[in-house]
């Protein structure tokens, strides 16, 4: 059925409908309203058998996620930014453990400087945790890939982050199919975990392993997330057969085939990519897209198949790997190993910094010029960094940097 | 497609006024998409939200940078904030006011305009009126309806009862209302 | 493989336990062993009572098998709780922690209550077919005469005098020991199946052996002549011995009359016996001379004490060195550096209507002095080797006519130990006592464990009824209180099966065998940390270096 | 015959305070004595010799085994308990056991209490165990968190006054001048700062949660009567256990339960049981000893006891915080406190 709703309020309700039995909630912009919806849900009375527990930090979060799951409890939270830093120790634990958490991403930037604003440093900086890492393009596809991800996650006893834009997504109001309760039981078998705390089976869970054997628990994490590569799209597949449209996968191309340029890109942004396409498309230029649906596990063949005709890829960054340039970017060039086509990194919208459609034109344009340097920053105020650098050079005691640039953009404003 | 972008103050339902606008448009069978200019604003502050709506789906994600109309919900920040920055030459303005555009000293401005797309309603007033608080951005949608032509004022009216059902609702619809009325003799 | 379940995750998760495969006994340098060590009451008992032995049983409640563990070695518990000055308790370890556990008390509980019950001993040996005779009816012959009955040798007592107990009915006031009490647990020993035969003085030993074909003889006829030192006098008085006044106090029909003012000359136990008993006959003053002070005494403090209490007047540091008629003239007496009293020159006069010696008796060994073979002592006692046996093949002696400490206990000991003897004499034996345990000290305990728990005050006579009755003085625990007295004690150096060391293992290296049953260690797995021994409440644990 | 004064028998002689007493009931021995009790941790595990540690979690879990007829989880923190139970291949836990991290498993027990609930298995308890370091360091918001919530979880804090299992490094709870490799025995100020540490379990009464607890290897009748006291509850419980570490404080391994039992004598470690926020009984002093008697079998003090004479001053630092113990809770009686 269809709803006008914001974003979040549709993943809160495509997990209610997931039958979660524990769902943890810590506020942090801009995730919140996800939880609270859930908390609504459970307080309504609507979502029942589930314990809404509020928490007092993301660490406890997800702390309180992997005891919830380690006893047999689907289990459910969500985080952004500093919040998913906060619980970084445990991120790492939960796919230690095994332990089928789904949690959604609301992507906001890392400060210093503070920022609430979207960006996918969060999640990148937990790409190589162990959990699967599914990037939702649209708000319908963040509903769609939360039922798909309790599933894969139980599936294969490993967690999934469900990343989905903020603000961007979780706050736009839009058109959402959210599916029956009948049709997601129908898809979503009830959890059977592979190990569980009971006092019939008194295991222990979460053993010291040493040097002998910790070689062989990482290879079986990885060959895990290699599993993952076949089960995503089978899972996709099933999702469309119960669903009746196409949502998830591990990779989605849009007008790739053929494409001498091809941009490569995570989440949202690749709505806005696929306006300047078919403008550029329109133009006569021979420009598609690629958007990453799951970056960990990471489709290295998939991909190298999408881009087969590109001889340029541009890969628009919501990160920056500061020193290196982006991780998107180096992931690309992973799966492009051999090949000869030309990787341009694009650095954009980092910390909410609207990524407009004349400034990606622009961009293209010139990536399909090969005008491009490799590591680009999209609409970077050169003027302002150029100040500073300046200051910097002639200053011992800078002060805040941002607070300094803020200045200067007025300057430079005026 | 069609594009707007509401100005206002934090507390005066700017965000709101943007989504029920995107209701009323999916009730009419449009794709729509309604998102606030995100930020951490506190009462007070000002705010910036937008929608927009098509007939098929939005992929756009980029902030409106070139609004079809323009919702303003308080005249002070005219002072202080661009406005009016990218409006489409026949774009729409709607301004909550009592006052005349001479009065707000932007007539010269808004001339510039076709005569039936600008219109200032009183409808924080209307709101005292119907509403027993001064929320404008509910009767401010009526005006929009009218001056627009973009949406009915009953799908507007359905929206404001979904976002907020039962007595309040009722009187945001009725301030709705009278607001359309207002702006349709404009 | 961690787990066998295949299903489990890789070695991340384990099936429950799986450490027992890893044996850190190897950890180990120092390794605990339990070991008996020998309570200091035990050590201590010239009856040789198994005490700690007993009190187990008593702290359970099962007041007969105490019972049959103490009539193992004394068989009669109902006198010795009364009359034994109890050395047990000035060797009990307990007494360093509060108070000593009052022995004494619970074992006249479980004498009285075997009284009450009519419990008899088990039998324990069938008959061998050998015959003793023992020579008088006192501790030391009683004792025996159970003891090799227990053995199984038929055993015939002969007596002198027309009553059982010898010193125990003759030497000890009825006040401090009941006649019903020793004439139960003398009829207790007949009916155990020994034969009494009271005025028969036995004259001729060897006749013994060869016209009446005893194959043993263990004589114990005690020591009942009563030591006298002359004293000046111009006209002596009333002037008795105190043996003869106890004896009396027994066979005299009617009640004797010693006089209004009585002086007892001696410090021992039974001058306070006397003077207590002439203050109980109407003396109206009861008086001991004593030429040494308090702490010189042959008398055990608490007699001294209790005569003080019932109105006797002691008079220390003091010798009589002149009577006229009522009038005695007494010298002060001061304690030199060697601890002997001497003379000062300075005199008192004291008024007495009789005087009642009290100072020590002598064996009456005229009966031996044909026997081929028996050596009799400087001071009048019989020779005996160390097996108890006289200079007269197959002719024991013991009790008060050996070389030995004059108590009820030594001679019951003696009683035992001469049973034992004969009956490894009989078998062509030698007996051999079984060595003792290293003796459970003090410092090897760890008191914590025990809850403080003062002595029981066993009930006393009011001091009128004591100064006009031969009541007895010291009354009873009842049932509750020596149940209290018994679980006093610590068990020093015997495991009591407190679960102590079961528990403080930290590695769970103790296997807990079961009532009865004790603990062994589980030495796979025992890391020698030593908390068992530190722990273990009564000292029963060793840590030993381990092996090489 | 004049009575004696009365004197009930009390139920205490012959080993009152061991492990076992045969004489009395079954029912009312500890469960330590048993040969049914649950082994929580069975052998083989890597402790050292003489471990408080190891001790005092059988203790614990062997009684909440008892109290909860063996329907009993158990999480874990990082710590020497963690580690020392479970290298892999072998675990020396019975019972279902999960260890996740260092600061989370106050956490991690409101989610598996969570899990019991929602799946309708009341019967299933869940205990949360960690040492002090991630008791009242690392772990202490999850904690805060748990009890405020009050989550249906029993916590048990393993008290070595340090962090062992790195090699002994200072903690919140490590005491004054105690010897620890971040605070050594050298300088002005030997040891560790006076005036610092925290109270756990008066931070937890601060939270006003069910049930709040202090207990000792040297008591085991105290520790399993509060262990199963707190089981019979719902809610956040806290037990903090004083469990000496014979390598971390320079005792021997054999004194490991003399030493703890030093620490209750002394007043240092005072024994005593709140609910909802208020102390509701005092384990009384049975025989004081002196702070200084305690003190002088550590090598972790060893620094206060110099041949060149004792240093008088700190170790009546420590006597007055024992006295205060003693004033504050109670822990003698008036007449003998004199």
């Amino acid at each position: 059925m269809h709803h006008q709703i914001e974003g979040s309020e549709a993943v809160a309700r495509a997990v209610a409908l997931c039958r979660p039995e524990v769902v943890c909630a810590y506020p942090i912009t801009p995730q919140t309203h996800i939880v609270e919806g859930v908390g609504a849900l459970v307080k309504k009375g609507q979502l029942t058998d589930c314990e809404f527990i509020n928490v007092e930090s993301e660490f406890a979060a997800l702390s309180v996620a992997i005891g919830a799951s380690a006893a047999g409890a689907r289990t459910y939270t969500a985080t952004a930014s500093q919040g998913l830093l906060f619980m970084a120790e445990a991120v790492y634990n939960a796919a230690g453990l095994g332990l089928p958490i789904v949690m959604t991403i609301g992507n906001r930037a890392i400060g210093a400087p503070i920022n609430i604003w979207n960006d996918h440093s969060d999640s990148m900086s937990m790409r190589d945790a162990g959990w699967i890492q599914l990037y939702a393009e649209t708000n319908q596809e963040a509903v769609d890939l939360h039922i798909q991800a309790f599933r894969l996650a139980e599936e294969l006893s490993c967690p999934v982050m469900v990343c989905m834009d903020g603000f961007i997504l979780t706050h736009a109001y839009e058109r959402i199919d959210l599916p029956s309760q009948q049709e997601v039981d129908a898809f979503l078998p009830r959890f059977e975990p592979v190990q569980v705390l009971d006092p019939a089976h008194p295991y222990s869970i979460g053993a010291m392993v040493g040097p002998e054997a910790f070689t062989e628990v990482r290879y079986l994490a990885h060959d895990k997330q290699v599993q993952a590569l076949q089960l995503i799209p089978e899972i996709g597949q099933v999702f469309s057969e119960v669903f009746g449209r196409a949502s998830g996968g591990l990779i989605h191309e849009y007008k790739s085939d053929g494409a001498e340029t091809i941009v490569v890109a995570l989440g949202s942004v690749n709505g806005t990519i696929k306006e300047v396409i078919d403008v550029m498309r329109g133009d006569g230029l021979a420009i598609g897209s690629v958007s990453i649906c799951s970056f960990r596990p990471f489709p290295l063949d998939e991909l190298r198949d999408a881009l087969k005709s590109a001889k340029r890829v541009v890969v628009i960054e919501k990160n920056l790997a500061p020193g290196l340039g982006g991780v998107l970017a180096s992931n690309v060039r992973m799966a492009l190993r051999g090949a000869t086509a030309t990787v341009y990194t694009v650095i954009a919208g980092l910390g909410g910094r609207p990524i407009l459609m004349n400034s990606l034109h622009d961009v293209f344009i010139a990536a399909s010029e090969d005008k491009l340097t490799d590591v680009q920053f999209l609409d970077l105020n050169q003027a302002v960094v150029d100040l500073e650098l300046e200051r910097a050079r002639t200053t011992r005691h800078s002060g805040p940097t941002a607070e300094s640039i803020l200045r200067q953009n007025a300057k430079v404003g005026e | 497609m069609f594009q707007i972008r509401i100005h206002g103050r934090g507390g005066q339902g700017v965000v709101t006024a943007t989504e029920m606008l995107s209701i009323a448009a999916f009730m009419e069978g449009k794709h729509a998409q309604a998102f606030p200019s995100f930020g951490s604003e506190r009462m007070g502050a000002p705010v910036v939200a937008y929608c927009r709506f098509d007939d098929k789906e939005i992929r756009l994600r980029e902030p409106i940078q070139e609004p079809d109309a323009l919702i303003i919900q308080d005249t002070t920040l005219m002072h202080s904030v661009d406005v009016f920055q990218g409006l489409k030459p026949d774009g729409f303005i709607l301004i909550n006011s009592t006052q005349t555009f001479e009065e707000l000293g932007i007539h010269d401005f808004v001339a510039k305009f076709p005569a039936h797309h600008v219109c200032a309603v009183g409808a924080t007033e209307l709101a005292m009126t119907h509403v027993k608080r001064p929320v404008p951005n509910a009767a401010l949608l009526g005006g929009f309806a009218a001056i627009s032509g973009q949406l009915q004022m009953d799908s507007v009216a359905r929206a404001i009862l979904e976002k907020f059902p039962g007595p309040i609702g009722e009187a945001n619809v009725a301030a709705a209302g009278a607001a359309f009325d207002i702006a349709a003799r404009t | 493989m961690s787990n066998t379940d295949p299903k489990l995750p890789y070695a991340i998760t384990l099936d429950p336990g799986t450490s027992l495969a890893n044996h850190t006994g190897s950890w180990r340098t120092f390794m605990p062993v339990y070991r008996d060590a020998l309570p200091p009451c035990n050590n201590a008992c010239p009856a040789g009572e198994n005490i700690q032995g007993w009190l187990y049983h008593a702290e359970e409640g099962n007041y007969q098998a105490a019972w049959n563990v103490l009539v193992q070695d004394n068989p009669m518990p109902a006198i010795m709780g009364r009359v034994c000055y109890h050395p047990c308790e000035s060797a009990c370890n307990r007494k360093d922690l509060d108070e000593a556990v009052a022995v004494h008390a619970v074992e006249r509980f479980l004498g009285d209550e075997a009284l009450k019950q009519g419990w008899m001993p088990e039998a324990t040996h069938a008959d061998t077919g050998k015959r003793v005779l023992v020579v008088g009816a006192g501790p030391s012959g009683l004792s025996a005469a159970y003891h090799l009955r227990r053995l199984g040798h038929a055993v015939t007592i002969r007596e002198a005098g027309p009553m059982a107990g010898g010193m125990m009915r003759f030497g000890i006031p009825k006040y401090r020991l009941p006649r019903d009490i020793l004439d139960g647990e003398i009829a207790r020993i007949v009916n155990f199946g020994v034969t009494l035969e009271l005025n028969q003085k036995v004259e001729d030993i060897p006749a013994a052996f060869e016209s009446e074909g005893f194959d043993a003889v263990f004589i114990a006829v005690g020591a009942h002549l009563a030591k006298r030192i002359d004293i000046p006098a111009h006209a002596a008085g009333r002037i008795l011995d105190a043996a003869s006044v106890l004896h009396d106090m027994e066979t005299s029909p009617e009640p004797l009359q010693l006089g209004r003012r009585v002086i007892v000359y001696g410090g021992g136990n039974t001058a306070m016996d006397v003077a207590r008993t002439a203050k109980r006959l109407g003396a109206e003053e009861a008086m001991i001379v004593y030429r040494r002070s308090r702490t010189e005494m042959p008398a055990h403090d608490f007699e001294a004490t209790e005569a003080e209490q019932e109105g006797v007047l002691i008079h220390w540091l003091r010798t009589i060195k002149h009577i006229d008629e009522t009038t005695f003239t007494v010298e002060k007496m001061e304690i030199d550096a060697n601890g002997r009293p001497q003379a000062t020159g300075e005199f008192e006069t004291l008024e007495a209507d009789t005087l009642i010696m009290a100072l020590g008796q002598d064996v009456d060994t005229s009966f031996l002095q044909s026997v081929p073979g028996v050596k009799i002592a400087r001071d009048g006692v019989v020779d005996v080797d160390e097996h108890m046996m006289t200079g007269y093949t197959g002719l024991f002696a013991g009790g008060d006519m050996v070389p030995s400490e004059r108590t009820v206990t030594v001679a019951v000991g003696h009683g035992k130990k001469a049973a034992h003897h004969i009956d490894a004499w009989l078998k062509g034996q030698t007996y051999v006592k079984p060595a003792k345990h290293p003796l459970a000290a003090f410092d090897k305990l760890n008191t914590w464990y025990y809850d403080d728990a003062p002595q029981l005050v066993q009930p006393q006579l009011d001091i009128i009824r004591r100064q006009t009755s031969f009541d007895e003085v010291i009354g009873d625990l009842d049932e509750s209180t020596a149940l209290f007295e018994a679980r006093r004690c610590l068990s020093c150096g015997n495991c009591f099966e407190c679960d102590n060391c079961y528990g403080v293992c930290p590695d769970n290296a103790v296997k807990k065998l079961g009532p009865g049953k004790r603990f062994e260690f589980l030495y796979d797995f025992c890391k020698g940390c030593g908390l068992c021994a530190a722990e273990c409440p009564c000292g029963a644990i060793d840590m030993i270096p381990e092996a090489s | 015959m004049t009575e004696h004064p009365s004197q009930s028998v009390k139920f205490y002689q012959t080993g009152t305070h061991t492990v076992g007493n045969r004489l009395l009931d079954e029912t009312k021995r500890t469960v330590q004595a048993s040969v049914d009790r649950s082994n929580a941790i069975t052998s083989g595990h890597r402790a050292c010799q003489g471990c408080g540690e190891a001790l005092g979690a059988r203790y614990a879990l062997d009684s909440a085994m008892r109290a909860t007829d063996g329907q009993l989880v158990a999480v874990n923190a990082t710590g020497c308990l963690e580690v020392f139970t479970t290298p892999y291949p072998e675990t020396s836990w019975q019972l279902p056991w999960l260890h996740s991290l260092f600061g989370n498993a106050p956490a991690v027990a409101t989610g598996v209490a969570a899990a019991f609930r929602v799946k309708g298995r009341k019967d299933v308890r869940v205990i949360a165990q960690g040492g002090d370091g991630s008791t009242t360091d690392i772990g202490f918001g999850c904690l805060s968190g748990m009890f405020e919530r009050n989550d249906d979880v029993l916590y048990i804090c393993y008290d070595n006054e340090a962090y062992m299992n790195t090699g002994v490094q200072r903690s919140s709870a490590t005491p004054p001048f105690a010897r620890t490799a971040t605070t050594q025995a050298i300088g002005e100020a030997p040891g560790n700062v006076f005036g610092t540490g925290k109270n756990l379990p008066l931070i937890a009464m601060a939270h006003n949660i069910p049930y709040v607890a202090t207990a000792s290897v040297a008591d085991l009748h105290d520790l399993e009567y509060k262990v199963t006291k707190a089981m019979g509850m719902r809610g956040a419980r806290y037990i903090h256990i004083l469990v000496p570490c014979p390598l971390g404080w320079g005792s021997a391994s054999d004194a490991t339960i003399q030493v703890a039992r030093l620490a209750i004598e002394s007043g240092l470690f005072p024994l005593f049981e709140a609910e909802h926020g208020e102390v509701t009984q005092v384990s009384k002093i049975r025989r004081r000893v002196m702070a200084e008697d305690y003190l002088k079998v550590q090598k972790r003090f060893a620094h206060l006891f110099r041949k060149e004479g004792k240093d008088v001053d700190k170790i009546a630092v420590v006597q007055r915080m024992a006295d205060h113990n003693i004033k504050r809770f109670g822990l003698m009686d008036e007449e003998t406190a004199q």
